[in-house]
């Protein structure tokens, strides 16, 4: 039990896909801009990203290593998660048009996300059972979710404020993405993995 | 949890009476003329009356301009039925009937009427007086007190005939009367109370009597102690302390906010998009009921009032009895104001009053107090806006619980939609959170402003709606129209086809008659006819 | 033969996903544009034509289609540019032309004929009258699309003001004298911009 | 036409008198940190404060701003709470450094007073302490413990803030020593329990709360700290929640740690004065432009602050967590401000109309 929770807490806080690996910036500082938005994001990316650490788990240990295919790894958990995204955004499109307007061309773009694919990549290569696997898988997503969700808030009271001209949009957003990671550092040795 | 929050919070000494949410302290130190009996002004030389006095609908004037109006006469009738009438308040020729400028912030116009008092206060005597009111019907009794123009004197002017009903579903329990006065400056009803405390309380008995509730309370802050005494007092004179109470407050600011005295007295809150009749309670302003006496027992229509004519530019500050209608040039005059180069007047107290445009504007009925102040200490106000710093000054002394802070900065940024989310009509503009404001940031005149746009959006979106309406109604019409003259022309084609055919026939038969004999003739024929029934085919079809 | 097997367990893998997206893409299909709705709603309905359709809903439609940008709306002005921008995702762009003050159209009754083009030409129908009658327009159903004025052959229709109403009258947004000082400002910077360009 | 709206009376607060308000409450921690590190502390408060002033000035001229907004107290208290979290140890460079940063990238980028998402002393304190770990976390042996030490004369100091330990011609070692939180965390780190750690440090919890602690320059007296922060909380320029629920946070979770492990969960009366947390419940986390504005907001941010500050102090590589845990309560405000509001006047709970 305890080891989940380990694995939980790194992959939320200590280890955080964006403030600590770097991975899944694009759609961090694509999406973040509205807090509706950013949720709804967050949703996505987490239902894609827990279904593709299980998915990819079940191929890994169901095709890839009794065919002994491992090369083809990155093509096999490509194909599944194009595939979930595209599911996904069928079903957004469906039931919340506004919100698949709103995610844009970043909801297809979960699809080349690194987020997704290095959830997929890691979660193999630590060797993780499959429960710890759907819940790395898991726990990166709510990592990603909550930082994007607190960015989102950030990036709506700086919509407000009269920053200078030459740091208005990307530059100040960078800079208090970079604050954000330094303030994340403060989790460091957390959990000892 | 919260709710356990609510009540540790009420009793912390952090921006929270025992009584309701938030508030803010004033000192006593502008109450200038607290103490100074009333005196009464004297006539001018044109009374101006809007046709608009009250909350709701504009009156509609009913008098010709040259005709002679007695004091008390019915001179606009009301129009709807949240409206009360107007009444000359002296007797006098009209001299005009047209636009004026009133007491409203815009310094925009109202269809005014203009009489020319003759010196002669002739009384108009239609009204009778009803000293024995509890034997007359209570339809009869509204009917009176609406017709006697009374709307709420505190300065809401909401015509007091329409809360003053004996609902089955709703009964009354509590009757509140106003003696807070909170806002600094004013003291009108203060004096009033202490003047005409048997008036103001028969008049609470009348209510009582109307909507039939059993307990009564008056609320007097604790800064107007001689109020509490008289009217307690006057109480046990009549003999009413049985059913009437006074309750005194600890004097803060908005206290008198009919919501939050209510809250105050008896613990309830006004549910949102509720009138206090819904918790069964109903609040009425002294003066008012001074009013109400007044309609009731001596059969005087509302047409003069008490106003606190004061300000830090007059040199004689007083307690007014004033005709509905004066100038306000003329009464600030008549307390020491002698230039208006460097002043502002204000209509109302400093906290919920506005400034109003240098043109003069008549007195009325929602006027309770008028105060000529120097420029510069109204610019001392109105500092300029600093960025705010989110101390949260505001949201600690705001009586409705908002969060002023984000609420102006969203209706800064025009995001009006979350403005509303924030709660922005909730906001009763009591003026608490730009009061302490460290920034000076002027919250109440954002919250306006965004309800403005917030209402000039909806009717955007209605007329927006209405117009595609109509305009599909006409696409519509188009279409059927065309389609209507396609169907015509065809029927005509057809028609004339049917006749050309007809007429072809005949023609054919007549032939046919004609040259029955001739055999050469005949081979003729045979070529025609399938022509001809070619063209039949259609025409039985249709038919 | 080593490359057979995974060529075809991917085949059959791809194969696999192809048809069960192909399936939910028949259950999930999206009738209509509910987009063209939102961006209908949000338009002001003056059916003037400025933008360049013909109405305010074909406008909506080729919004919704990214056909066009958001920007062409004039009657709606900045505020209807910024909500078409919101719900679209698209940036806000400026807005051309700069929307007047409201007016409606109001005819000089005594120069009709009695044409009767204008009403053909009104497309919320307020124009009222007959042939060879004067004709009136009804004001509180005017858009001030101005789509009247091209067809009167005797040029007798005019555009004039909507008078503000007392109980339509809004506080306009605070301005301070620090406010004004930086807009002053802003507008020497502007100014200086443009000479050093 | 300029519409002038009610109210037409103003209280007299004003954000001048708030920020010098606060500049005084802090002036009972900077005179303990005068005396606790000599000369050093002067120099280090001086430089923080004067560069602060003078980078807003310059930023705000470079804008074409006011510059007259220099003496609104923002950017003077910045660099006096930027001075107070510094350890005495810091060499000037870093001192310039890290105001420069907390006025440039702490506040004027984002468009100056009432905009920071983040508390700007805090952020370049933090910036600091993950770029140089070793001098912010070496504490200068404070002046009453070692009478014999020669670094508090005014030359001494001068040549060490500006030239470093070798040209006073003293060891790193022989004039640093550990804090309270960071020997806690070392010696917990070998096994040793609580009670002896505490021993062998000769903590003394009359001498945390009175200033006789390593640590810096301002965390050092609980009660100079205390003393300013009652008096802010009286004035009402600070409102109780965030410091009362902060500390009470604190005091719970390690309270309650405590009686479950005494051997390797800290005391609560050990955590409260330990390090900077009454500094930043009182002074940092306060801040109102970073912190939630409502009455409720704040005390869930204070809850979180004490949560995080105690987890990071228990289980995290850093000694201390309170600057930490502010700067992520501080990415949190917005959201807490949109989710955690009062009730409003005739409306249910969590129900918006």
């Amino acid at each position: 039990m305890t080891e989940f929770g380990i694995i939980l807490l790194s992959a939320v806080l200590v280890n955080n896909y964006v403030l600590t690996k770097f991975l899944g910036i694009c759609p961090f500082l694509g999406v973040s801009g509205k807090l509706e938005t950013a949720i709804g994001m967050s949703f996505a990316v987490m239902f894609v990203m827990t279904l593709a650490s299980t998915a990819s788990w079940i191929i890994q240990q169901l095709i890839l290593i009794p065919l002994d295919i491992l090369y083809l790894q990155t093509v096999f958990f490509i194909l599944i998660i194009a595939a979930l995204v595209q599911f996904v955004e069928m079903v957004m499109h469906k039931t919340s048009p506004v919100l698949y307007q709103g995610l844009g061309i970043f909801l297809p773009l979960i699809t080349t996300n690194c987020a997704v694919l290095g959830v997929a990549i890691l979660n193999v290569q630590q060797d993780y059972s499959f429960f710890a696997s759907v819940l790395y898988g898991f726990g990166a997503a709510v990592g990603f979710g909550l930082v994007l969700v607190l960015f989102s808030g950030l990036r709506e009271r700086l919509e407000a404020a009269p920053i200078p001209e030459v740091f208005k949009g990307s530059p100040i957003t960078l800079i208090t993405a970079g604050m954000m990671a330094l303030a994340f550092m403060g989790f460091a040795g957390l959990v000892k993995v | 949890m919260f709710d356990l929050w609510e009540k540790i919070k009420q009793t912390l000494p952090m921006g929270t009476s025992a009584g309701f949410t938030g508030g803010v302290v004033h000192s006593n130190q502008h109450k200038r003329t607290a103490g100074q009996a009333i005196i009464a002004c004297p006539l001018p030389e044109l009374l101006i009356h809007p046709v608009k006095q009250h909350i709701g609908d504009p009156c509609e004037p009913m008098v010709e301009v040259g005709e002679r109006v007695l004091k008390g006469q019915m001179i606009a009738k009301a129009q709807g039925y949240i409206s009360v009438p107007v009444h000359a308040s002296t007797s006098g020729t009209v001299e005009k009937i047209e636009e004026h400028t009133i007491p409203h912030p815009s310094g925009l116009g109202l269809t005014s009427i203009f009489i020319k008092p003759d010196g002669l206060d002739e009384v108009d005597e239609s009204l009778h007086p009803l000293p024995n009111y509890r034997s007359v019907d209570a339809a009869e009794l509204r009917e009176r007190i609406r017709n006697a123009g009374i709307a709420g004197l505190g300065g809401a002017v909401f015509p007091t005939f329409v809360k003053l009903v004996k609902d089955q579903k709703n009964p009354i329990e509590t009757v509140i009367l106003n003696g807070i006065e909170c806002e600094p400056w004013l003291t009108c009803d203060h004096q009033l109370m202490l003047e005409k405390a048997h008036e103001i309380i028969s008049g609470m008995d009348i209510i009582l009597h109307l909507v039939g509730a059993e307990k009564g309370i008056i609320a007097i802050e604790d800064n107007k102690p001689d109020a509490v005494e008289m009217m307690q007092k006057t109480l046990q004179e009549m003999g009413l302390n049985e059913h009437v109470q006074v309750q005194v407050l600890p004097t803060r600011y908005p206290q008198g906010g009919e919501k939050q005295l209510i809250q105050a007295l008896t613990g309830k809150e006004v549910p949102a998009g509720q009138l206090p009749m819904h918790i069964g309670v109903l609040s009425t302003n002294v003066g008012t009921s001074k009013a109400i006496y007044d309609a009731v027992c001596l059969g005087e229509p509302l047409t003069e009032r008490v106003i606190t004519v004061s300000g830090d530019a007059a040199a004689k500050p007083s307690n007014m009895l004033v005709r509905l209608g004066t100038s306000m040039h003329f009464l600030l005059e008549q307390c020491g104001v002698s230039s208006f180069e460097d002043i502002k007047v204000m209509h109302g107290g400093p906290m919920m009053g506005e400034l109003l445009s240098q043109d003069d504007v008549p007195v009325v009925k929602g006027s309770n107090g008028i105060l000529a102040m120097q420029k510069r200490s109204i610019m001392r106000a109105h500092f300029d806006e600093e960025p705010c710093i989110r101390c949260g000054d505001c949201g600690d002394v705001c009586p409705a619980g908002l969060m002023p802070n984000l609420l102006a900065s969203h209706c800064k940024e025009n995001q009006f939609e979350r403005a509303e989310d924030y709660n922005l009509f909730d906001c009763i503009e009591c003026g608490a959170c730009s009061y302490v404001c460290p920034a000076h940031i002027p919250l109440v005149h954002y919250f306006r402003y965004g309800k403005g746009q917030v209402a000039q959006i909806q009717r955007e979106k209605a007329f927006a709606e209405e117009s595609r309406i109509r305009s599909e109604k006409r696409d519509a019409r188009l279409a059927k129209e065309l389609a209507e003259k396609e169907e015509k022309r065809r029927i005509a084609r057809e028609k004339k086809e049917a006749r050309a055919k007809a007429l072809a026939e005949k023609e054919a038969a007549e032939k046919a008659v004609v040259d029955k004999d001739s055999a050469e003739q005949a081979s003729a024929e045979q070529t025609d006819k399938p022509e001809v029934k070619a063209d039949d085919k259609p025409a039985e079809d249709k038919a | 033969m080593a490359f057979v097997y995974p060529v075809l367990v991917f085949a059959g893998l791809a194969f696999a996903i192809g048809v069960g997206l192909a399936l939910a893409s028949r259950y999930f299909h999206v009738e209509g544009d509910p987009l063209a709705d939102k961006v209908d709603a949000l338009l002001p309905q003056t059916q003037c034509g400025q933008c360049g359709y013909p109405g305010c809903r074909p406008y909506a439609n080729a919004v919704a289609g990214h056909e066009v940008a958001v920007n062409h709306c004039v009657p709606g002005g900045e505020r209807t540019m910024l909500a078409i921008a919101d719900i679209m995702g698209v940036e806000p762009q400026a807005i051309e032309e700069e929307a007047t003050a409201p007016v409606v159209a109001h005819i000089r009754e005594d120069e009709c004929i009695g044409c009767t083009l204008c009403i053909k030409a009104c497309p919320v129908d307020c124009i009222i009258g007959a042939p060879k009658q004067y004709h009136t327009i009804i004001s509180d159903h005017c858009t001030g699309c101005t789509l009247c004025l091209e067809p009167c052959p005797v040029d007798c229709i005019d555009m004039v003001e909507t008078p503000e109403l007392l109980e339509h009258w809004s506080w306009p947004v605070p301005g301070t004298k620090r406010a004004i000082k930086a807009e002053k400002r802003k507008g020497k910077h502007d100014a200086q911009g443009e000479l050093s360009v | 036409m300029i519409f002038l709206s009610s109210p037409h009376m103003h209280g007299g607060n004003n954000i001048q008198l708030t920020m010098f308000s606060v500049i005084i409450a802090l002036i009972p921690a900077a005179m303990v940190s005068v005396f606790l590190y000599g000369w050093l502390a002067v120099f280090i408060l001086t430089t923080c404060i004067g560069v602060s002033l003078a980078t807003e000035y310059f930023v705000l001229k470079w804008q074409g701003k006011d510059t007259q907004r220099v003496w609104d107290g923002s950017a003077g208290l910045t660099g006096l709470l930027l001075a107070l979290v510094l350890p005495a140890a810091v060499p000037w460079w870093m001192a310039v450094f890290a105001a420069v940063f907390a006025i440039v990238l702490g506040k004027q980028l984002y468009g100056g007073l009432g905009h920071n998402p983040f508390n700007p002393a805090l952020a370049a304190r933090v910036v600091l302490l993950i770029s140089f770990p070793v001098q912010m976390t070496s504490w200068i042996v404070p002046m009453h413990m070692d009478a014999s030490l020669d670094m508090y004369s005014f030359t001494t100091s001068l040549k060490f803030f500006f030239l470093g330990p070798d040209a006073v011609q003293q060891t790193w070692d022989a004039i640093t020593m550990a804090s309270p939180l960071g020997y806690l965390k070392t010696e917990l780190g070998q096994g040793v329990t609580v009670t002896e750690a505490l021993v062998n440090y000769h903590y003394s919890t009359l001498h945390a709360f009175i200033g006789r602690e390593a640590g810096s320059l301002g965390e050092g007296s609980a009660l100079a700290l205390l003393m300013g922060g009652i008096w802010l909380m009286a004035r009402h320029t600070i409102s109780w929640h965030i410091p009362i629920s902060y500390l009470l946070t604190m005091a719970v979770l390690a309270g309650l740690f405590n009686l479950i492990n005494p051997d390797v969960y800290a005391p609560p009366m050990f955590h409260l004065l330990a390090g900077g947390l009454i500094l930043c419940a009182f002074f940092m986390a306060t801040d109102p432009v970073s912190s939630p504005s409502s009455g409720i907001g704040k005390i869930v941010f204070g809850i979180g602050c004490g949560v995080l500050t105690w987890v990071i102090r228990t289980f995290g590589n850093y000694p201390e967590g309170a600057m930490f845990a502010v700067v992520l309560m501080n990415m949190a405000t917005p959201l807490i401000d949109y989710y955690v509001r009062p009730r409003v006047y005739g409306h249910k709970r969590g129900k918006q109309s």
